[in-house]
């Protein structure tokens, strides 16, 4: 199989995935950027998400504390925000949407996590020159080919 | 003249008056003071025992209306039972005598029934220039009617004029008219207003005091026997009123129904009287049946109450021009001020100072 | 001398009434139906939620400047003048719960616009030291740094990086003579920076002309939220600066409420001249290509959505039919809530309330509102067209307990976006 | 002074006096309000100023269902009590005759008994609002001495009327001075109290209106 090397193969492939797989994978995602957050909740869900058997109420009882994660973690409007602060929201939405059940996500997990993931390596990155964004596709990419190799 | 010491029975019996005509005089008046018909033989009983008073009736400023209005009434009889009832002994305009020798009948009467006659008057009395404006035999209303209550058992203020100074009183009362009650203080009076008075009213409030003595008063000192209701009250035209159906001319279509005059100034939702009931001319009609809105003339200056074409709730003035003129005073005064204003907020944008982020402080 | 001060915050009231407030306040008959129409009222049934009597001061100064009357019972002593302590005993009823939403002004039965006259009084309380904390700061941030959040270019420029790589197509910045200049909100570049793709990708389809400038890309403008017209004028003259400078034709507003107001409505009136270029929402934008059919979109969501009107846009800025037109080309189970569009129950969190974290426990609870919303119509999802509530949306929902996804409309048009592939796989 | 005395008198000079006091006061109202003027709108406009304005001069009159539900009561004794006054003061015919004595302008009236009935139904409602007042937190945190004179002063005219018109009480023209009367207090009160909204709800709601349609929004 080709490797994946630009974001319209990396979707595609997500795309062919089944729900359990997409999970799995995005919670192989957020956990390159795992270390970005310091919330408990968000590193408990992510192990229920690349649980592949994990049953839908644990999966429900992530979800529910990883949101709670979220809200605690995002920036208030008009507040004074500081962006390698924020890097954690950004995990916790990439665990939401891996999270997120059937029916209700508007896109595909995989890569809405492989999305946000990548918007927490960028946090880190702001305020200083380097981008960190890259990085974090490549090793993406890097995942999901063993994944697919494997 | 004198008919000392006689009942009014005795009297009727002696001038050949049938006991049916006088039971019928009494019936009637019965049914005026919204008696039950039972009541007509007590009132006639009582009469025929009374003793028959003396009457003197006083006629100042006044237009004989109403002593037309009783003489000439619908009955004859109704005329003619009266005078026997009653011992008129002073009437200027019915008397045959004149002169000193009337005058000196008054006199007489008020010697001979000190306290027991009853004083009749029609007319208001001027007080202006000392009376000047209406004097019999060189004495001024005000005094021959102080001199002659002053020895009545009682008062009879007939007619509007009378009761409350009726049109002489209307402005600008050139001749200081006053009323009865105005003067006189110290004796009962009862007052049978119209102007005229309806004839079977004037007698009904004779036949009352007679048998019952001094009636039920209402604060006007009207007889509530016979004032008790207002024309609206007992009006036949009273239910187009509720319906809402109005003549607004006294030609049109609604006129020609015989709707409610209220619109053409009738006054008959103030007025008490009993015209409505028991009309006038033997029954025949009265004016709001003829078509013609009620005058209001047995309460108070009804003369001076708006136009009595004018309905009476409405303003009396003219308000679209005041309110033109208060609008534009309103508008020049209001421009004054808001000029006021304008210049105060002028003022404050003059001083305001641009407000940078220096000037929000730390917040509370 | 500088600093807050009573007088000078006595003085900008006196500025600040106008003709429609005197004949606001001289119409109210005290009927206290605008309680009824305020969620911090139905919410908590306390009575000095009543949009009216948040009012008070106000009244008072119209009353006694103003009118003859008050005039003469304040000289003769009936009536009190205004005092520092009347404001700030006010604070946090105009602060804390009014979030301008104008709900109130929909109904008062007279026809008083109490928003209006709610956003004039904190002109007064501003100046005179009774600004909650928290909008201070928003507003020194955006006026210093240029963000209220603090966001400054290369943050945003990071961000465009990376929508770069995920959309694979070139975001032009300070591109001169563009037919389109973007706004953005710091709260998209914080919270939603998918939202930069989402709209890159479709101006892509459209083809449309269009840049982002890098002197001025912040949408959002504290001063109308605390109530200062100077600083607010100033943060408008910095986006009216930049449009003119590049020459563009037109500036669209993000999808943020308040910022809409500012730069559309308020912003020609704070500068004190009419603009150079056109200003248009998002959404006016994206029904507009849909329309000319520079919009295509493959398929349709299946999902039962709703939308939530954001107040500055929906009710108080005047793009209701936009959003119902787009939904219902994208969504097959477009259902509307009751109490919708121009009657839409304000999230609770804007007009500065969620910039003010003393209000906090207050937002949260006049959230029931929507839920109560929400619950009459049991979306899939919820969509929206402001950071602000979409946050204030996902909090509350999460604070009580309900799962419904909140999106943004733009995103969920990109969503169902046709042709992307053919823009789309070429890293720039 | 007689009953009539006292009529004459309420119909004469204190008409004349409740009419200027009321026109002047209104006009001096209304210039207060205009002359503090309006900044002309800089913004692009997207509607109709005017079109929105006499839009909302009209439509406010109604409520949208949502706040019907949240105040059924002040809704529905709102408009009985209005649309009660409305019939009392337009379409009874004594009143109609003093609207004709003023303008030269004439209308058909209602039934007696039919507008009897409104103002039966107008005193139980206004006694309602009043209870209303007292009891609900919200109005009695708004409400101040001005608002119960207001209730007083519009309550008073509505009784001594329908006990003119059922001549309970009083001789019938003392109770038609007495009514007048209690007219000429609204009057006079008319432009210092809240009762001006009768005149300035109008503007207020074009405003309004003027101010979202300017923005293309129906308010």
């Amino acid at each position: 199989m080709s490797q994946i090397s630009n974001d319209l193969e990396f979707r595609r492939r997500l795309d062919r995935l089944d729900r359990t797989q997409q999970r799995t994978l995005a919670a192989s995602f957020i956990d390159h950027v795992l270390s970005l957050s310091n919330d408990e909740r968000v590193a408990r869900a992510v192990k229920v998400a690349a649980d592949v058997n994990a049953s839908n109420d644990e999966l429900n009882g992530a979800l529910h504390s990883v949101t709670a994660a979220a809200m605690d973690s995002h920036a208030r409007c008009d507040a004074d925000c500081k962006w390698t602060d924020h890097a954690g929201y950004f995990v916790a939405r990439a665990t939401m949407a891996a999270l997120s059940p059937e029916g209700q996500a508007s896109g595909n997990p995989a890569w809405q996590a492989a999305m946000s993931s990548r918007m927490a390596r960028t946090c880190i990155s702001i305020d200083s020159t380097d981008d960190g964004g890259e990085e974090e596709q490549a090793e993406q990419y890097r995942i999901l080919n063993n994944y697919l190799n494997s | 003249m004198k008919k000392e010491g006689q009942t009014i029975g005795e009297v009727l019996r002696q001038r050949g008056i049938s006991r049916r005509s006088f039971l019928k005089f009494c019936a009637t008046t019965a049914s005026i003071m919204a008696l039950p018909p039972t009541m007509a033989p007590v009132i006639a009983a009582t009469l025929e025992k009374t003793k028959r008073p003396s009457v003197i009736w006083l006629s100042f400023q006044e237009c004989t209306g109403c002593a037309e209005s009783l003489t000439r009434s619908h009955s004859a009889t109704i005329e003619d039972l009266i005078f026997n009832v009653i011992s008129l002994d002073y009437q200027h305009t019915l008397q045959a005598c004149a002169g000193h020798f009337a005058e000196h009948i008054r006199e007489e009467v008020i010697a001979e029934h000190d306290g027991e006659f009853i004083l009749i008057v029609d007319g208001s009395i001027p007080l202006k220039d000392g009376g000047v404006y209406s004097t019999i035999a060189g004495m001024t209303n005000e005094q021959i009617l102080k001199q002659t209550a002053a020895h009545a058992a009682a008062v009879v203020s007939v007619g509007t004029c009378a009761a409350y100074g009726g049109i002489p009183k209307a402005d600008p009362n050139p001749t200081g008219a006053v009323s009865v009650a105005d003067i006189i203080k110290d004796k009962p009076i009862i007052n049978v207003p119209g102007c005229p008075p309806i004839p079977v009213v004037i007698t009904g409030v004779l036949v009352q005091y007679l048998t019952f003595g001094l009636p039920e008063l209402d604060d006007l000192g009207r007889p509530k026997a016979f004032y008790g209701h207002s024309i609206h009250d007992r009006c036949y035209r009273r239910p187009f009123y509720d319906k809402g159906l109005f003549a607004e001319t006294f030609d049109d279509e609604g006129a020609k129904k015989g709707w409610c005059l209220y619109k053409l100034g009738c006054k008959g939702p103030t007025t008490f009287n009993a015209c409505a009931t028991t009309k006038w001319n033997d029954g025949t009609s009265f004016p709001i049946e003829s078509g013609h809105p009620c005058l209001g003339c047995s309460e108070p200056d009804f003369w001076d109450a708006g136009s009595f074409y004018k309905s009476l709730s409405t303003p009396t003035g003219n308000i679209a021009e005041k309110a033109i003129y208060a609008a534009g005073a309103g508008l020049l005064a209001g421009a004054a001020i808001g000029a006021v204003h304008r210049t105060k907020k002028q003022a404050a944008v003059r001083q305001h100072r641009r407000a940078t982020i220096d000037d929000l402080g730390e917040g509370s | 001398m500088n600093g807050p001060s009573f007088e000078r915050g006595y003085n900008t009231l006196k500025e600040q009434i106008d003709a429609p407030v005197a004949a606001f306040f001289s119409s109210c008959v005290h009927c206290g139906m605008c309680a009824e129409a305020c969620l911090f009222y139905t919410e908590t049934g306390d009575p000095k939620y009543t949009p009216i009597h948040k009012l008070e001061p106000l009244r008072k100064v119209w009353k006694q400047e103003y009118t003859f009357w008050g005039k003469l019972g304040k000289a003769l002593g009936i009536s009190k003048a205004l005092s520092d302590e009347d404001l700030s005993d006010w604070e946090t009823l105009v602060y804390d719960s009014c979030t301008l939403c104008g709900r109130c002004s929909m109904v008062c039965p007279v026809g008083n616009d109490l928003a209006y006259m709610i956003r004039k009084l904190r002109e007064g309380m501003a100046i005179s030291g009774h600004a909650p904390p928290g909008l201070i700061g928003a507003t020194k941030r955006a006026v210093t740094i240029g963000s209220p959040m603090g966001v400054k270019f290369p943050a945003l420029q990071a961000q465009i990086r990376h929508a770069e790589a995920e959309t694979g197509l070139t975001l032009p910045v300070d591109k001169a003579e563009a037919d389109y200049m973007l706004l953005l909100s710091s709260m998209e570049v914080m919270n939603f920076p998918e939202f930069i793709g989402a709209v890159a990708k479709i101006f892509a389809q459209a083809e449309l002309n269009w840049t982002i400038s890098s002197e001025a890309f912040e949408a959002t403008n504290s001063g109308i939220q605390i109530g200062v017209s100077d600083i607010a004028a100033e943060l408008v003259q910095r986006i009216v600066d930049a449009a003119e400078n590049l020459g563009v034709k037109n500036v669209i507003s993000p999808e943020c409420g308040h910022a809409y107001m500012a730069i559309r409505w308020e912003g020609p009136n704070l500068i004190g001249r009419p603009y150079n270029f056109k200003v248009i929402h998002i959404l006016e934008l994206l029904e507009q290509l849909h329309k000319e059919g520079r919009l295509k979109l493959k398929d349709k969501d299946v999902r039962r959505l709703t939308y939530h009107d954001p107040c500055q846009i929906g009710r108080r800025g005047g793009v209701l039919e936009q959003p119902r037109n787009l939904l219902n080309a994208v969504a097959a189970n477009f259902v509307e809530m009751p109490d919708t569009a121009g009657m839409n129950w304000c999230c609770g969190a804007g007009g500065g309330v969620s910039a003010n974290e003393r209000a906090d426990e207050l937002r949260i609870r006049a959230f029931k509102r929507k839920k109560a919303q929400l619950d009459a119509v049991q979306p899939d999802a919820l969509v929206s067209a402001c950071a602000n509530c979409r946050i204030q949306l996902e909090e509350g929902l999460e604070e009580y307990h309900t799962d419904i996804p909140v999106v943004s409309l733009t995103e969920t048009i990109v969503e169902h976006l046709d042709g992307l592939g053919s823009k789309e796989g070429h890293p720039s | 002074m007689t009953d009539v005395e006292l009529l004459l008198w309420v119909r004469g000079p204190a008409f004349d006096i409740a009419t200027v006091i009321l026109c002047a006061g209104m006009v001096i109202r209304f210039m207060e309000i205009f002359m503090l003027g309006r900044k002309a709108n800089l913004a692009e406009a997207r509607g109709s100023e005017m079109a929105g304005g006499l839009g909302t001069v009209f439509r406010r009159t109604l409520v949208d269902t949502g706040t019907f539900k949240r105040t059924p009561f002040t809704v529905v004794a709102g408009w009985l009590f209005h649309i009660g006054l409305f019939v009392i003061i337009f379409l009874f015919v004594p009143h109609i005759l003093v609207f004709e004595g003023a303008t030269g302008l004439s209308w058909p009236g209602l039934p007696s008994n039919i507008v009897d009935a409104f103002a039966v139904i107008t005193i139980v409602t206004l006694l309602a609002i009043l209870i209303h007042r007292w009891r609900d937190p919200v109005l009695r945190l708004l409400s101040e001495f001005n608002d119960y004179l207001v209730w007083l002063v519009t309550f008073t005219p509505v009784l001594t009327g329908w006990l003119a018109f059922h001549r309970v009480g009083a001789a019938p023209a003392a109770l038609i001075a007495v009514h007048i009367l209690s007219v000429e207090l609204l009057m006079v009160l008319f432009p210092f109290t809240k009762l001006s909204h009768a005149f300035t709800l109008w503007v207020a709601r074009w405003y309004n209106g003027a101010i979202a349609g300017y923005k293309g929004v129906k308010s």
